[in-house]
């Protein structure tokens, strides 16, 4: 499964939500305001632990636009639009933590 | 691939319909079929001809519009839930006749119908994928 | 046409958005085309099923009873978060009694509300085909 | 007491219009005046003459409308910012025909202006109350 | 001053900044769904602490609409929305936790 | 008119909702009412203040430049929390030079950007007459 997560865990429960719902096969896709968490300050172990095993992806435009691209942390796959659908592709049932 | 979209949140308060709107075109790009973008919630006002934003920004319904998202009669597949757009103003000729009201404002690339061409798009699509706050 | 399984994700709290209320008219509509239809209730989301809700001092209407038509409609599988309950200080006994009719059992009055782990939440998510967010 | 309040989302989709409403109904009723409720962001989609809620829940629209706010001069102190309007496609005659759009949804009740009319308010009031999300 | 709250302390971070950001002589009011942060399982020791001061207040409908009203923690004001616009004259400026 | 304090109080990050950008129209507009105004910048608000943002990959308008042009309005006080900073691993450094020139120090160019701590905040919001919410 693919799981979109589109806000800060600074703001929200809903990334937090997700790591907790995630099975071992899925991946997340952080997106719009959920590229915050893609910033090495990001305040979840598991998502780095996810990101160590190449299963969390972000929005290269999103973590532009916030000015953040220096701060990515590690492991965290950067994709554009194109990305996106090929993740949507491949992964099945798409889970949206809106 | 048939891909579907789900919209809940209207334009330029939220990045939802901007990010699917992204996601769509890259899409299509790739070859794959946008089979429907269902427009719920808040999303029906994308919908609106009305719209005049500030000539340095992106017009989202334009956006949408230009994609020219149609089915195999030529009927348009930007489809706006009924029940979601009368409770927020979002009128059809047709709904403003039936409900005696002075004026519609749908843009002519959407239609409006009802909730179960959502549940359609979940079935006849490969994916569907819900774009929101 | 085929049939799929859906599930309707619902996390938010009733009546501060109209997710809540929006989500329940999809489901009304989803019991006419005769799809494997479940409901998962996480986070705020457990608020909608609370029995005892009353909006008469907010102006606004109360749908909480709409849930108890569903069973009618054969939607009767309710999946609420365990641990989204605990948290929040709830237990199933706050949830109304939702029930549905076996007819392959006698049409027996059945529980549609069933608590679950987000662990088991996981797994029934990932046998879905599609996965509505509300 | 002089109160005026500023509106951050639209009908329905948020409480927000509602605690408002009831929040100004509830001051009017103690003997204070609403000098002016802005909308402002998605607020300005309260202002739709189009909407047609389902019979059995309330018409937010009608519900600011029947407050009946307005000034000395007789004009709708319910003020709908342009530019905020615009965007989302709310539309007096005026702004439509300024820019060239076939029809408009402004109901009478409200009016159309600039965002100094929500620093005026500030300023004039006693208190500033903001509704949101 | 008078803080509102209008979302719950599990779905966003507004109670916590509302609460870092209080002072001395300020009250908070809970409305909309931030009336959940009033049921007795409310996750603040902060907010507990200022309701027994006599600080923290919240919409009875609100309440009502939640089917909590059972559940409210002790020490909570409850008002209905002629109370809000009191505590809107008495308190001064208002600043509200969108 | 009266002379009264106004605060802008921004706590949503750019780009994902529109809160930022009308907040930043509602900031141009006050500066013709020649009253006391000051910006807070909260939790994800201090992303409003990031320097580098570049939109061309979202297709949305970059208003991030127009923060240099508020000094310009005798607009110079912009108050960012320290913890918010700090929480999301950033420093002043990363924030953008925001100046203004003092008329009354020879039009010398002074930071419109204070970092302060939530204490202080909590302070100065209590000397607003007017505090809006964004």
């Amino acid at each position: 499964m693919l799981h979109t997560v589109n806000k800060s865990s600074f703001e929200r429960n809903s990334l937090q939500s997700c790591l907790n719902a995630i099975d071992d096969s899925s991946v997340i896709l952080l997106i719009e305001d959920g590229v915050i968490s893609a910033a090495n300050n990001a305040n979840s172990s598991m998502l780095a632990e996810l990101a160590t095993q190449g299963r969390v992806f972000a929005l290269q435009g999103d973590i532009d636009a916030r000015g953040i691209s220096s701060k990515v942390a590690d492991n965290i796959k950067l994709v554009d639009y194109a990305g996106f659908v090929d993740l949507v592709v491949e992964h099945g049932t798409a889970v949206s933590w809106v | 691939m048939k891909i579907s979209i789900q919209i809940n949140e209207g334009p330029y308060q939220h990045q939802a319909s901007d990010t699917a709107y992204q996601f769509a075109k890259a899409a299509i790009a790739k070859g794959h079929e946008i089979f429907r973008v269902f427009f719920y919630h808040d999303g029906v006002d994308n919908a609106s001809r009305f719209t005049v934003p500030p000539q340095d920004d992106r017009n989202v319904v334009n956006n949408w519009a230009s994609l020219d998202i149609k089915n195999a009669d030529g009927e348009p597949e930007l489809v706006v839930c009924v029940a979601a757009a009368l409770r927020r103003g979002m009128l059809d000729e047709g709904e403003a006749d039936k409900n005696g009201i002075d004026g519609n404002n749908i843009h002519p690339a959407f239609r409006i119908s009802g909730l179960g061409q959502l549940i359609e798009a979940g079935i006849q699509s490969d994916r569907l994928v819900v774009f929101g706050d | 046409m085929s049939t799929k399984k859906f599930m309707y994700l619902n996390r938010r709290a009733p009546y501060g958005t109209v997710y809540a209320l929006e989500s329940l008219e999809v489901v009304l509509i989803a019991a006419a085309f005769d799809q494997d239809v479940s409901l998962a209730f996480m986070d705020d989301g457990v608020y909608q099923l609370v029995e005892g809700q009353n909006t008469d001092g907010i102006g606004m209407k109360n749908f909480s009873k709409t849930f108890h038509a569903l069973g009618d409609y054969d939607i009767n599988q309710f999946f609420v978060s365990a641990e989204s309950l605990t948290e929040r200080g709830l237990s199933a006994d706050d949830l109304m009694p939702l029930v549905w009719e076996d007819e392959d059992d006698d049409w027996a009055e059945k529980p549609s509300v069933k608590v679950v782990s987000n662990v088991e939440l996981s797994k029934l998510m990932s046998e879905q085909d599609v996965c509505l967010s509300f």
